[in-house]
């Protein structure tokens, strides 16, 4: 127990929750953004696995941060798919996220396949690139307490960062910029901004296009620095963790941060323990994320609906 | 001179079939007051809708200053200098006032929502056309009469030069008609032109200019304000001459309803409803006279069992209801015609039939066990729509796509079809024509002479003064006044009570509390 | 019965899975190719993918297809195999990594390939002992089956025989398919000090291998060379894997196809091929004599040699 | 009055057609996508498309795959139908087929095993089990107010978990071998047709249409459910408890689950317990509920269908050089393409009552012509 605990205190550990954490981050905050705008995108998994296949082919022929945008479009483009499906079409949004999974699972093992002469399991023959980390020793001659925030600060991705920029920043556009409000206010209630003119599809389609993209940059990181590469199935249901890290985090940028973290921190555990713990089935350690989750879950809601209550908002 | 505004022949027809216009024509000249009226699915509203480009029309088309225009979306209609209050709200509940008002038109600075600004500016709109309400609570959290301002709000933030107002008295008490009349009157003097939809004839011929006459979905005449009486209007409304009168009961039988000391507190604590004793004999109408949210909702709630009973105690015909479910209350004979029909007293997506037999589903008449009799079921339906006249394609047609006042028709049919012991009646004629309107009175002082006993909450003060024998006057949460309803008493004593203006002595409560 | 170019012997590869494992089913799938170059066969592959509600139909399928021979792998795939393999009395069946049970003359036309894995797995385990300063090495399992658990048996025998107080940290990812996941596991084995990794895990393994480069810590390939695998795409990957553990299933199943075409082939039996039948094996290539020092490398041949006169016999799973 | 009811009736009919001219023309495109990209990855188009359309049907051993699809769809398709009814997202049928399999390869194993009694109990306790998995979700959200998508997607990977562990423990034939012994025949659900997985499963699948069905219109718990599903303040101010019905519907419909669980280790499918050996199949209900619009008795016709292309594709990536992952783009595309014409039970009414404007009228021609 003592093992274990020191492990979670050391740096390392650190380090290791913030890699694992930061794919299923911009995942999360992709799902926040169609979420809020009353689309629930359920194909979070297929736009991430896309995302880290085009990431991944793209770096073998231009620069690193090219691979990345390239990852980032990948899943707005699938973002668009969805929206002219779901918004135009007016298929059932739940189910195109389904289709687009499937699509996705079978699509990059066949591209796969197309890019690297018939591989389809793994990319190991294509040189991809990887994200480089943001190396901030130079904090090491701080007295002190420099070496700490060097182990703790330096050789993050550079996504890391921008994943917790773009918390904030979210958190900025939904809460302080006018069209945060149409957004949450089409997803609250579509008729009040229809009758304000606002064109409640438009807003939709581009919540749902954002949200791909940040799914797509999550594959990217995935795939350019977790680890280097693509693998059929990669993603390994990270994205329908992000949905449920949507929710857990009460629907807000903030929340969703400490759902993905929470996740994040999960995921190290499970690497960790069997390490520890020897005998320790692996499989009831692997539950461990899950069977957290719902009590977290129970836990926030019920604080949510009393918070609700109190405010005496009736729609709920 | 020119009209402002003209439809000519306008026709639309909606999926699923319903003709809710068939070449109505509609001229509105500029400064005017221009009232629509006609009965439930006359199709005011949906001619509204097409004005402000949510529908669009079949047939016909609309000029602007003379000049022929289209609205593809609300968008259009909005920068074409037309607003609309929607009778259905359009709010976001959790959104506050003032985000509501600017909702797609925000004031910024650079990219940053200027919330200050926004703030300032609906602050100032509210003071200019004497619309008071608190800019920043949650409309959710606000009664309907406040909401409704702030949808008038929204609608002169984007300085509309014609607002189109669908039934907004249906919701307010006299003194805010009053207030909404005059920021209406404001409106006009500075140059602005408003259609006034209303179904209630005196206050469409107090405030309005031309009227406009609509029946099943025609433009069945325009008259001035100056050219017809009350009864005139609504002979042309309806076809044949109604006349809105009932008569008080002959006398009120025994005790039924004991309600002791009731309290109502709501989440937050704060008390909703204090120390409230009252009496209910059979065959009384007690009306329940308030500004909305003064405790008159609550007190139905806790009635009911919709809402809980912080302390007190409420008894009928002498069983305690306190511990009573909902379904054991409904068992015992306490019916309810609850406020807002669409969000609860229909389900929408289900049956007439299914909705009529909602609130009996432990009768064995329909259910046994747990096996619904669809035949009697169909049979209730039937009855049911042909006893209260409902308009309505067949028992197995979905609530949703009736117009309101048929809505309302369900809601009483289902209430009233069992003779109930103790009737809870909210807003029963709410955005309900004339013919409707007596129908349902019609329908209460019958289940009243029938023996039950009544308490009617309504916003509509002539409709309280018409119903009632005896009324009481909520003010923030406790009973202030108590009257025997004689002709002395009149809508400007309650409201002076409904406003705190006027406290009665605790005898004189006494005295009407018997 | 003689085949040729004109009437080949038709053959069916049932993968329960895909292509694209990099070890066991590529390996396999290598064996038939080569077979299709050599012989006159004419090979069809089926991946029946990953959804096992699907694998006794792509089995039967092929069985009912007019296939000579039909081959699949692993326990897996054995009950379907014999189910079939009396219901299709003349078609061949080769059941490979697994047997079914053959006493009273059961199944004679199903013949059972097994592979001593757990022989090279020592001398891999023994290999990575004896290179590790740290004293501690790490396995990790993509799930706990025989055809992977045999390889780690070996494996950590060979560890405790060549260092009695070797520290073992082993992992099961639960996954075949997440390398970010092996990744991390084997950057964690190494926080707790293992400087030598042994995926066994097929894509989740190619995670730990990259870790294991990314970090200067060395590594154990399983099923095909992968050192010689990454040598042209990845150089430093290929670098730290010094040695392979191999399972020649392409090989063995070449050679069966051969013998089946020359009629010398039985069925009915079950062969256990070891490292004397070349069938299992560890990859001596240039990257094992650059990071294997010499010494250690005897003491490995010479334990190959007493495994292959049965003087010393590994455990296994495999019973 | 009467000229509405007409209206209303002819309205109903010409939506009909128009429903069914949607989806007509939907599978038409599918099967043109269909065309092309086989066109694009196969060497021998005609032969794979010939395949995918005739090959389930060409052999009574294929026509048994397809049927016992059909089967298993139809089941997690109403399990599907009936939380949506009662406007429950619940995801959590996955997870009730796994504990349903434990429950039931539990009672195989057991000395009851090889009894007459084994396939009965086997089949309830694998319906207690699901029911009890259904059940937390349902509490969670009633009593909490727990958003019930989460909370059940979790309990799915607990399930699986599970499975793996118990199975790689307990069940397993012999050690590290991560299935369990076949069960005694007693056990394993005979077939209907000799040779084929035909089995008891398909019998119990049309049972449980059948219930369904009956249980949402001719039981008063099934119009409560009903009612709750259109407006859960209406069914409350009505004295009816919603809370009780949501939690109801998530067991009942985990009682489902937790029987095609049931049907999958007991079925001629495998007659076993192994791990992961649901494969994804238990979200394709998802697609038949909403394809179905939820009712009960359109949950088999759509399983049929959609059964049908399964086995096709399946077929054709078995004979053909149609690569695996191409099925999965197709069968993607194709269910994009029919959904475009479906939409989740009353999103209709919703967006009446939020007064979003309605698809264009294409009825006013009848309309006006009265
Ligand atoms: N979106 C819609 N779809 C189908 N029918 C509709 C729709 N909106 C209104 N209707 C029908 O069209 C007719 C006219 O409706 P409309 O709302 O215009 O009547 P109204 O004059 O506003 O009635 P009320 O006085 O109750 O407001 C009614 O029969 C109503 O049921
Ligand atoms: N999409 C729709 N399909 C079917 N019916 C509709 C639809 N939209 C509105 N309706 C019904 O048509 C009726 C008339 O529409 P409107 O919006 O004017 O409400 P209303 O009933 O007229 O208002 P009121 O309650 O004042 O009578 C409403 O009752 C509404 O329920
Ligand atoms: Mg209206
Ligand atoms: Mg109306």
């Amino acid at each position: 127990m003592i093992e274990l605990f020191a492990t979670i205190m050391s740096s390392a550990f650190f380090v290791t929750v913030i890699r694992t954490t930061t794919p299923l981050l911009l995942a999360t905050l992709g799902g926040l953004i169609a979420d809020l705008s009353g689309a629930l995108n359920v194909a979070l998994e297929g736009q991430m696995l896309v995302g880290c296949l085009t990431a991944v082919i793209v770096s073998v022929y231009a620069p690193w941060y090219v691979a990345v945008l390239a990852g980032l479009a990948a899943g707005a483009v699938l973002g668009l798919v969805m929206a002219i499906f779901a918004l135009r079409l007016k298929a059932d949004i739940i189910l195109v996220g389904f289709a687009i999974n499937i699509m996705a699972a079978g699509g990059t093992v066949f591209a796969l396949a197309m890019a690297t002469g018939g591989d389809k399991g793994t990319s190991i023959n294509l040189a991809s690139k990887a994200i480089p980390p943001v190396d901030l020793s130079f904090l090491g001659v701080i007295p002190g307490i420099g070496p700490l925030l060097v182990s703790l600060l330096s050789g993050h991705s550079v996504l890391s960062w921008i994943a917790a920029f773009l918390v904030f920043a979210i958190w900025y556009f939904l809460y302080r910029m006018p069209w945060g409000l149409w957004l949450r206010g089409v997803g609250e209630y579509p008729a009040a901004p229809e009758a304000a003119g606002i064109p409640v599809n438009a807003v939709r389609a581009w919540s749902l296009v954002v949200s791909g993209a940040l799914a797509g940059l999550g594959g990217a990181q995935l795939a350019m620095f977790n680890y280097v590469g693509f693998a059929r199935d990669m993603t390994a249901g990270r994205g329908f963790i992000a949905l449920g890290a949507v929710l857990l985090g009460a629907r807000h940028p903030v929340g969703a941060l400490l759902a993905a973290l929470l996740f994040g921190a999960f995921e190290g555990l499970a690497v960790v323990m069997p390490g520890l713990f020897a005998d320790a089935p692996a499989e009831l350690i692997r539950m461990i994320p899950f069977v957290v989750t719902i009590l977290a879950l129970m836990l926030f809601s019920y604080r949510a609906q009393r918070a609700l209550k109190l405010r005496g908002v009736k729609s709920a | 001179m020119a009209p402002l505004l003209q439809a000519t022949s306008i026709g639309k027809t909606y999926p699923g079939g319903v003709v809710a216009n068939d070449g109505v024509n509609l001229t509105v000249s500029a400064g005017e007051v221009h009232a629509v009226v006609g009965e439930n699915g006359a199709g005011k509203s949906t001619l509204m809708k097409i004005l402000f480009g949510i529908e669009r029309p079949d047939a016909g088309e609309l000029t602007l200053d003379g000049k022929p225009v289209s609205f593809a979306n609300p968008r259009d209609a909005i920068d074409a200098g037309i607003g609309m209050v929607f009778q259905h709200f359009s709010l976001v509940p959790s959104f506050s006032v003032y985000e509501n008002v600017v909702l797609g038109s925000e004031p910024r600075s650079g990219a940053r929502f200027d919330r200050k600004r926004a703030i300032e500016e609906v602050r100032a709109l509210s003071k200019r056309f004497r619309l008071k309400v608190d800019p920043l609570p949650a409309v959710g959290t606000l009664p309907v009469g406040q909401q409704q301002r702030v949808e008038i709000l929204k609608a002169l933030y984007r300085d509309a030069r014609i607002l189109i107002l669908d039934e907004p008295t249906a919701v307010l008490a006299p003194q805010e008609i009053e207030e909404l009349f005059v920021a209406v009157r404001e409106l006009v003097a500075q140059g602005r032109t408003v259609i006034f939809i209303a179904h209630k004839l005196p206050e469409v011929l107090e405030i309005s200019d031309r009227i406009t006459v609509m029946r099943a979905g025609r433009s069945v005449g325009e008259v001035g304000r100056s050219e017809i009486t009350e009864q005139g209007l609504a002979t042309m409304m309806v076809g044949r001459d109604v006349a809105l009168r009932v008569d008080r009961a002959a006398t009120a039988g025994a005790l039924a309803c004991e309600i002791k000391a009731l309290w109502v507190r709501s989440e937050s604590g704060q008390p909703s409803l204090e120390d409230l004793n009252l009496r209910v004999h059979a065959g009384e109408i007690v009306g329940l006279v308030g500004v909305e949210g003064n405790g008159q909702a609550a007190l139905i709630d806790a009635i009911s069992g919709a809402g809980p009973m912080s302390a007190g105690v409420a008894y009928l015909n002498g069983t305690s209801l306190g511990p009573l479910s909902t379904l054991e209350r409904r068992a015992i004979g306490v019916a309810n015609i609850p406020e807002d029909r669409i969000a609860q007293g229909l389900a929408g997506g289900a049956s007439v039939a299914e909705n009529l037999v909602a609130t009996k589903l432990g009768d064995r008449r329909y259910v046994r066990r747990g096996l619904l009799d669809l035949r009697a079921i169909k049979a209730n339906a039937e009855a049911l729509i042909a006893r209260y006249s409902v308009r309505v394609g067949g028992a197995d047609q979905a609530v949703a796509t009736l117009s309101g006042g048929n809505m309302q028709k369900v809601v009483v049919a289902r209430e009233l079809s069992e003779q109930p012991k103790l009737l809870l009646v909210s807003q029963p004629t709410r955005g309900v024509d004339l013919g409707a309107t007596q129908f349902i009175w019609r329908s209460l002082t019958d289940a009243r002479d029938a023996g039950a006993a009544v308490l009617l909450s309504s916003a509509d003060l002539t409709e309280l003064l018409a119903l009632s024998d005896r009324l009481v006057v909520f003010y923030r949460g406790k009973l202030v006044a108590a009257f025997h309803n004689d002709d002395t008493l009149t809508p400007e004593v309650l409201g002076s009570y409904m406003l705190g203006l006027a406290v009665q002595t605790q005898e004189e409560v006494m005295g009407a509390l018997r | 019965q003689e085949y040729s170019a004109e009437n080949p012997l038709k053959v069916a590869l049932v993968l329960h899975g895909t292509l694209g494992d990099k070890s066991f089913f590529d390996s396999a799938a290598a064996g038939m190719a080569k077979a299709q170059a050599e012989l006159p066969v004419e090979i069809k592959i089926i991946e029946a993918g990953y959804d096992k509600t699907k694998w006794q139909p792509a089995l039967a399928d092929a069985a009912d297809s007019g296939y000579d021979v039909v081959i699949a792998g692993t326990y897996d795939m054995t009950p379907y195999i014999t189910e079939l393999a009396d219901e299709y009395p003349e078609v061949k069946f080769i059941d490979f990594d697994d047997s079914p049970d053959f006493s009273g003359g059961a199944y004679p036309n199903v013949l059972s390939i097994m592979y001593g894995t757990s022989t090279a797995g020592y001398l891999a385990g023994y290999a990575a002992a004896k290179v590790s300063e740290t004293g501690t090495i790490a396995t990790i399992l993509g799930m706990e089956f025989p055809t992977v658990t045999d390889f780690k048996v070996g494996f950590d025998q060979g560890a405790t025989d060549a260092n009695p107080d070797i520290n073992i940290i082993s992992t099961v990812a639960g996954t075949f398919s997440d390398p970010a996941k092996g990744k991390e596991i084997a950057l964690a084995q190494f926080g707790q000090g293992a400087d030598v990794v042994f995926p066994i895990a097929g894509s989740t393994g190619i995670g730990a291998l990259q870790a294991a480069k990314e970090n200067g810590k060395l590594a154990v390939g399983v099923d095909s060379d992968q050192a010689t695998v990454f040598a042209t795409s990845d150089p430093e990957q290929a670098e730290v894997i010094f040695t392979s553990v191999e399972k020649k299933i392409g090989e063995s199943l070449f050679l069966a196809l051969k013998a089946t075409i020359d009629g010398t082939q039985e069925y009915g039996k079950r062969e256990l091929l070891g490292l004397k039948d070349g069938a299992v094996g560890i990859s001596k290539n240039s990257y094992y004599e650059k990071l294997v020092s010499a010494e250690i490398r005897d003491e490995v041949e010479a334990l190959e040699a007493k495994i292959v006169s049965g003087e010393l016999v590994p455990n296994s799973d495999m019973e | 009055m009467s000229t509405t009811a007409i209206l209303a009736r002819q309205s109903r009919w010409s939506t009909f057609r128009k429903e069914t001219l949607r989806a007509v023309t939907a599978i038409a495109v599918a099967l043109l996508v269909t065309i092309i990209v086989v066109l694009l990855t196969s060497k021998a188009p005609l032969e794979a498309l010939n395949t995918l359309l005739t090959a389930p049907a060409s052999k009574p051993r294929t026509i048994g795959l397809w049927f016992d699809d059909v089967a298993k769809l139809t089941v997690t398709g109403l399990a599907f139908s009936l939380v949506f009814q009662a406007r429950q997202f619940a995801l959590g049928v996955q997870g009730q087929i796994y504990v349903g399999a434990l429950a039931s390869s539990y009672v195989a194993l057991s000395p009851i095993g090889p009894t007459f009694a084994a396939i009965p109990l086997g089949i309830a306790a694998a319906m207690l089990a699901g029911a009890a998995w259904g059940f937390i979700p349902g509490l969670a959200k009633a009593k909490l107010g727990a958003n019930e998508i989460v909370s059940s997607l979790m309990l799915n990977y607990i399930a699986i978990e599970l499975c793996n562990f118990l199975v790689r423990v307990q069940l397993r034939e012999r050690p590290g071998v991560l299935t369990s012994l076949k069960f005694p025949d007693a056990a394993v659900f005979p077939p209907l047709i000799p040779g084929t997985r035909i089995d008891l499963g398909l019998i119990l699948a049309l049972v449980a249409t059948v219930l369904v069905w009956f249980a949402l219109y001719r039981t008063s718990w099934g119009l409560k459910l009903r009612l709750v599903g259109h407006n859960a303040r209406f069914a409350e101010y009505a004295g009816i408890k919603s809370s009780l019905i949501m939690v109801s519907a998530m067991t009942a419909a985990g009682a489902l689950g937790g029987m095609l669980g049931a049907m999958f280790v007991q079925g001629q499918t495998y007659g076993k317990i192994t791990v992961l050996f649901e494969g994804g199949l238990a979200f394709e209900g998802i697609l038949v509920a909403i394809v179905a619009r939820s009712r009960p008795l359109a949950v088999p016709v759509v399983a049929i269908f959609y059964g049908y292309l399964r086995q096709g594709a399946q077929l054709m990536n078995i004979r053909t050089d149609v690569p695996a992952e191409v099925i999965g783009v197709v069968t993607a595309i194709i269910i994009l393409l029919v959904s475009s014409s479906f939409s989740m039970p009353g999103k209709k009414w919703l967006s009446a009552q939020f007064g979003r404007r309605a698809q264009p009228a294409g009825l006013s021609a009848d309309g006006a012509a009265k």
